[in-house]
């Protein structure tokens, strides 16, 4: 099976890697962009439950207090 | 290809060969293989046709460097013989320890310990992946330090871009544009270092139009050896380790003999991201190994891989050895034998022992988790036998491969130039000093330092910036607990002057380095050469590297500063033309006591103010010039017996303690350094340029930015003592410390200029 | 009887030789230990009477920095680490340390919860910064009264906890050290004085009985004044630097 | 419009995180985990078209010699 984990920044932390790839899309001239939010993407795959993947969010790859995540299949 | 290769062809059938398997061997070398192989009465095979291609190569055996010259009507043999080497044969200092053979040049330091410094490029892969590119030039570099058994202790970079507002319109098809190179490069210096805990402790960013497309990424370590764990034999019977990272086909620069197929085209990436933790586990390793006293002789993988490093060693040991190719741990199944053989993976070091030593040589890589196998037997005899499982895939004769001297002959020839002196003059000197201040190659790199860690380790004792942030002249470092005895470190360049005249340039480059050294208290001095340079075969590219090294020569046997390590990258061109020939000069010094060094800023009110060195018309290549848009004619030159005369005597007055701070005088002049030195030291400066020690006649902007060389701004506390010590030099008072931060210059009673010293540094610090 | 200080080590931790020598200099024997070794039941946490985690990048800082070495140690020793700081013993955490500190739980404090996270300029930074000494039990820093300056070189600085455990935190007195301007106020989160954005200025903070404590800055590298970026304005180059008396302190305490 | 772009290595250049990320859930006992990759996410809001997002790309967010990059729009 293979998973795919996105980890992003809570709401209310300031995203500071999205704020200066703005700042750096506005310097080369994009002067469209509105906003910009990075994340990180693992891919995981194993003979894995949903519930195995969720755990290692809670265990590994997300900061409670920090990040959100999210959790979907990939076919 | 699997099969063999005959070289029974006729000459077009040689350079075809050479062209289809990308070997780069010219016709006289396809030739020498051919009656070599015509002795053996049999036909190559493709992994030996391979060997000799790298060992061959420009890269491994510097054919420009190492070959004849017809220049001025006379052909000189082996440049770096006859310039840069002579310089040290004909000083044949004794604390010299090794020269122009290993890794690294090595010299003494305090009793067993030694200081190892090497520098190196890594210019194209940063042109097509900056980020990997300079992460890689350091991983590589600090490579060459383990590669004598050298402890890292420090980083420095020298950077050159192209302009940051180039216009995206210009840049060619698929060339990256100077800022994103310039991010990413940076960038990768600083996770490699930071990341391998290794300060990076001294650099420089240069811009000019022709690093467009070819930027130039020098990397240098410095690193501590123990002469007497200092190793290097290697017999029939000892073992070969290869220890790191995993070997796949990056970097394998002969493509192809088979045709491959798609999936395996994609793995062979041309670049590659180093990746410094498994270096870092290296390092210990290897300190480990040094330190018990296992092992009896280590070398890097770099360029050529395998086939370099183990060919050398055979070498070296003036044996042979029978390759086991099967045991090399592969990140990518079913790589041929070739691939192996050649492959640049990062991150992998090779280390010979006696049989006795091998299992726990093996044990200590396995504490640190790092992958290691014996690779290799060396062999009596003189046959470099490569095998895979229980084939033998090539064999091939070392004395044969090491000795076979073909060499290059390159045609130097004078371009024809003419220079003309401008007619430029400072209506508003305050305006000019500040657009000077702002120009990128002058401005404040605060911005790229600070993304580098330059204190881990805790040794940095004069980092980069000093006092309030002002740019430091040289690097002091620390290296011993136990020891107040300091390693300085410092670079000098200057591209511009060599668009008049190559010889001063690397004169100008050579003092600079000494200079920025001296200032800090550094001594002792030793240097490494570092040419970027276009493509050789041009006869007047090769003129400016003649030209280069006989400065090199004249002016370091001057100084009394042998080389002791360097390194050539050729052919740095692209479709915008060749780069600016780039000579980076890098001093390694050391000081008894580093409670005596020097910083740049200024410590105290009413302290005078001396200028050391005199003054001339020499604007020529001068960043004044190039803001008023010229170059001009009037070179900086060096005085090289002057001028060591006079770092002699600075040295004298550091050391009798009346030396508060000390700065070189370089891009933008006297002003320029004036400025820097009060703004970082958060006082004021009023200076007369009537004092100004001059040659001949010279205006007010003449005075305020020539870039005449060998000169200091130096802040004393005891004028006497500091004038004793000079004494019998050239140098003058030319003003004193103030309490309100103003810089004022005089001509005698005249304002030049005044003004409030955090304007100065406000445009300095937004230059870039 | 030979007191003894584990500097505990993974794969990229950089900074161990120099905080060893500073520990190692009071007259406390410091042995850097692998992390594998302790992973191998070869050496336990409890054979020492101190512990720190130096500054690096443990396991390449990857998925979090410190996070990896964090976890390692939370899920396979946590209970003999609680153990360790309830026995009272010191545990300093500098840089990465820090960060192992806080994601394996230490800091703030048992159960409770922060993280150290990518600074405000979204860059590695290295640079000296002015630190307020804030009232607290933290034994690391007894007698520490004036603002001192430390160096500090981190990508992964800025600390965050929920309000509620702030609130907890500051009237615990866990807040031990605050980025702040040079005449002594906090920052405010003004950079550059503030190099990261954490919240309150945190730079430093210990557990509710003073013996744990993880903090950004690095002591270690202002050991000797010859260390502080403007030594060469005075001419003490031989005194003390302002990270020795925290090491002192640490001597003093596994003395005690 | 807002865009998802996505940022991995390409094949046969090293990925550390991922595999770090590997060994890590392995010592914290997550012994069915095969392969981990890992990726970076932007999103990016803005009066955009798919041109202009794959100019950033090149331009700015990927390195076409050792990235891929796919972009896909958010509705
Ligand atoms: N242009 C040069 N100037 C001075 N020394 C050089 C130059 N090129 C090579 N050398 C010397 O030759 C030795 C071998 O160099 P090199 O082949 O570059 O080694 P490596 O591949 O380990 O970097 C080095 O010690 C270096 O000092
Ligand atoms: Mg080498």
């Amino acid at each position: 099976m293979k998973w795919e984990v996105r980890i992003s920044y809570k709401k209310g932390v300031l995203d500071s890697e999205g704020e200066s790839t703005l700042s750096g899309l506005k310097t080369l001239g994009f002067n469209n962009v509105d906003n910009v939010k990075a994340a990180k993407v693992y891919l995981i795959e194993g003979n894995l439950t949903r519930r195995d993947v969720e755990e290692m969010c809670e265990r590994l790859l997300a900061n409670p207090v920090s990040q959100d995540y999210s959790i979907s299949e990939v076919k | 290809m699997a099969g063999p290769i005959s070289l029974d062809v006729d000459d077009t059938g040689l350079i075809a060969i050479s062209r289809d398997m990308q070997l780069s061997l010219s016709l006289e070398e396809m030739k020498a293989l051919k009656s070599h192989y015509h002795a053996l009465g049999r036909s190559a095979t493709g992994i030996e046709l391979e060997t000799f291609a790298q060992t061959w190569s420009e890269h491994c055996c510097h054919k420009t460097f190492r070959g004849e010259v017809e220049f001025e009507g006379r052909t000189i043999s082996n440049l770096l013989k006859t310039t840069i080497a002579k310089v040290t044969a004909d000083l044949n200092p004794d604390w010299c320890f090794s020269v122009f053979e290993d890794n690294a040049g090595i010299v003494d330091f305090d009793g067993d310990t030694a200081i190892a410094f090497k520098v190196e490029t890594h210019n194209h892969p940063s042109a097509l992946e900056p980020f990997g590119g300079a992460a890689t030039g350091v991983g590589g570099v600090i490579r060459d330090i383990l590669g004598v058994w050298g402890e890292p202790i420090a980083n420095t970079d020298v950077l050159c871009f192209g302009p940051l507002d180039y216009p995206y319109k210009r840049l060619p098809a698929g060339m990256k544009h100077p800022s994103f190179i310039y991010k990413y490069v940076t960038a990768g210096i600083g996770h490699y270092g930071n990341n391998m805990g290794i300060p990076t402790v001294n650099g420089a960013i240069y811009f000019d139009e022709s690093y467009v497309g070819n930027p130039l990424v020098y990397c240098g370590t410095v690193g501590l050896v123990k002469k007497s764990r200092y190793k290097r034999v290697i017999k029939p019977g000892f073992s070969m380790i290869l220890a790191g990272g995993k070997t796949g086909r990056d970097g394998i620069h002969g493509v192809t003999f088979a045709s491959v197929d798609l999936s395996t085209e994609q793995e062979r990436s041309v670049v590659q991201i180093g990746d410094p933790i498994e270096e870092e586990k290296v390092r210990r390793a290897v300190i480990e190994i040094r330190d018990q006293g296992l092992g009896s002789a280590i070398t890097d993988l770099g360029g050529g891989g395998l086939s370099s490093a183990i060919g050398e060693m055979t070498e070296l040991g003036g044996c042979g050895a029978d390759v086991h190719l099967e045991r090399v741990p592969l990140k990518h199944p079913g790589m041929l034998p070739w691939e192996i053989w050649t492959s640049e993976s990062q991150e992998r070091m090779l280390v010979c022992a006696p049989v006795d030593d091998v299992e726990a040589i093996l044990g200590v890589f396995a504490d640190e988790e790092v992958e290691a196998v014996v690779v290799a037997e060396f062999t009596e005899g003189e046959s470099l036998r490569l095998m895979h499982t229980d084939t033998v895939v090539g064999e091939i004769n070392v004395p044969f491969l090491f000795g076979t001297n073909i060499r290059t002959l390159r045609v130097a020839t004078q371009p024809e130039r003419s220079f003309s002196e401008p007619s430029v003059r400072s209506t508003d000197p305050g305006a000019d000093l500040r657009a000077l201040l702002a120009m990128p190659n002058i401005a404040s790199k605060e911005n790229v330092v600070r993304t580098y860690d330059h204190e881990v380790k805790a040794q940095t004792v004069l980092k980069p910036l000093q006092g309030l942030d002002g740019p430091g002249d040289a690097a002091v470092l620390k290296p011993l607990f136990d020891s107040y005895k300091g390693v300085v470190i410092s670079n000098g360049m200057n591209p511009e002057y060599g668009k008049i005249d190559p010889y001063h340039m690397a004169a100008c480059a050579i003092d600079e380095a000494i200079r920025n050294n001296i200032a800090v208290g550094g001594r002792r001095i030793a240097l490494l050469d570092n040419f970027c340079w276009g493509n050789p075969e041009r006869p007047d590219r090769m003129w400016g590297l003649v030209r280069a090294s006989q400065a090199c020569y004249d002016v370091a046997l001057e100084f009394e500063t042998p080389f002791i390590s360097g390194k050539d990258s050729l052919y740095n061109e692209t479709e915008l033309g060749p780069i600016t020939p780039t000579l980076l000069i890098s001093a390694l010094g050391v000081m008894p006591d580093i409670r005596r060094a020097v910083s740049m800023d200024l410590k105290e009110t009413g302290n005078k103010i001396f200028i050391v060195g005199a003054t001339k018309d020499e604007l020529g290549g001068s960043h004044f010039y190039k803001l008023k848009g010229s170059l001009g004619k009037n070179v900086p030159k060096v005085n090289a017996r002057e001028a060591k005369a006079s770092f002699d005597a600075l040295t004298k007055a550091i050391d009798s303690g009346c030396v508060r701070s000390c700065h070189d005088l370089s891009e933008g002049g006297l002003a320029v350094a004036a400025s820097e030195t009060s703004f970082a030291g958060g006082l004021g400066i009023e200076l007369d340029l009537d004092k100004i020690p001059r040659k001949g006649e010279l205006s007010t902007e003449k005075l305020l930015f020539s870039e005449s060389q060998s000169r200091f701004l130096v802040e004393t506390c005891d004028s006497a003592a500091f004038e004793k010590a000079m004494a019998g030099t050239v140098f003058s008072e030319i003003g004193r410390v103030t309490g309100d931060k103003r810089l004022r210059i005089t001509a005698g009673t005249a304002t030049v200029l005044n003004i409030d010293i955090n304007r100065l540094k406000g445009s300095w610090k937004n230059g870039l | 009887m030979a007191y003894k200080v584990c500097i505990i080590r993974a794969p990229g931790t950089n900074c161990d030789r120099e905080t060893a020598l500073c520990i190692g200099s009071l007259g406390i024997e410091a042995e850097v230990v692998h992390v594998k070794r302790i992973m191998d039941g070869q050496t336990h946490f409890s054979d020492f009477d101190g512990l720190i985690i130096p500054g690096g990048f443990s396991f390449g800082d990857h998925v979090r920095a410190g996070a990896l070495l964090g976890k390692i140690l939370k899920e396979r020793f946590g209970d003999e680490l609680v153990q360790f700081s309830a026995d009272g013993k010191p545990i300093l955490g500098i840089c990465n340390g820090f960060q192992v500190l806080v994601e394996c739980g230490l800091l703030p404090g048992r159960g409770a919860l922060g993280a150290l996270t990518t600074n405000l300029s979204s860059h590695f930074e290295c640079r000296w910064v002015d630190l307020k000494v804030e009232e607290s039990d933290c034994i690391f820093t007894r007698g520490l009264r004036r603002g001192i300056r430390l160096p500090v070189a981190h990508g992964e600085g800025r600390f965050l906890v929920t309000e509620g455990e702030l609130q907890e935190m500051t009237e615990a007195n866990q807040l031990v050290f605050r980025y702040a301007l040079e005449k002594g106020e906090a920052a405010g989160g003004s950079y550059p004085e503030n190099p990261n954005g954490s919240v309150e200025d945190i730079a430093g903070i210990c557990n509710k009985a003073g013996n744990v404590f993880g903090l950004m800055p690095h002591p270690e590298r202002a050991f000797y004044r010859f260390m502080h970026p403007r030594w060469t304005k005075s001419d003490d180059a031989d005194s003390w630097g302002d990270g020795y008396k925290i090491f002192k302190n640490m001597a003093e305490y596994i003395r005690r």
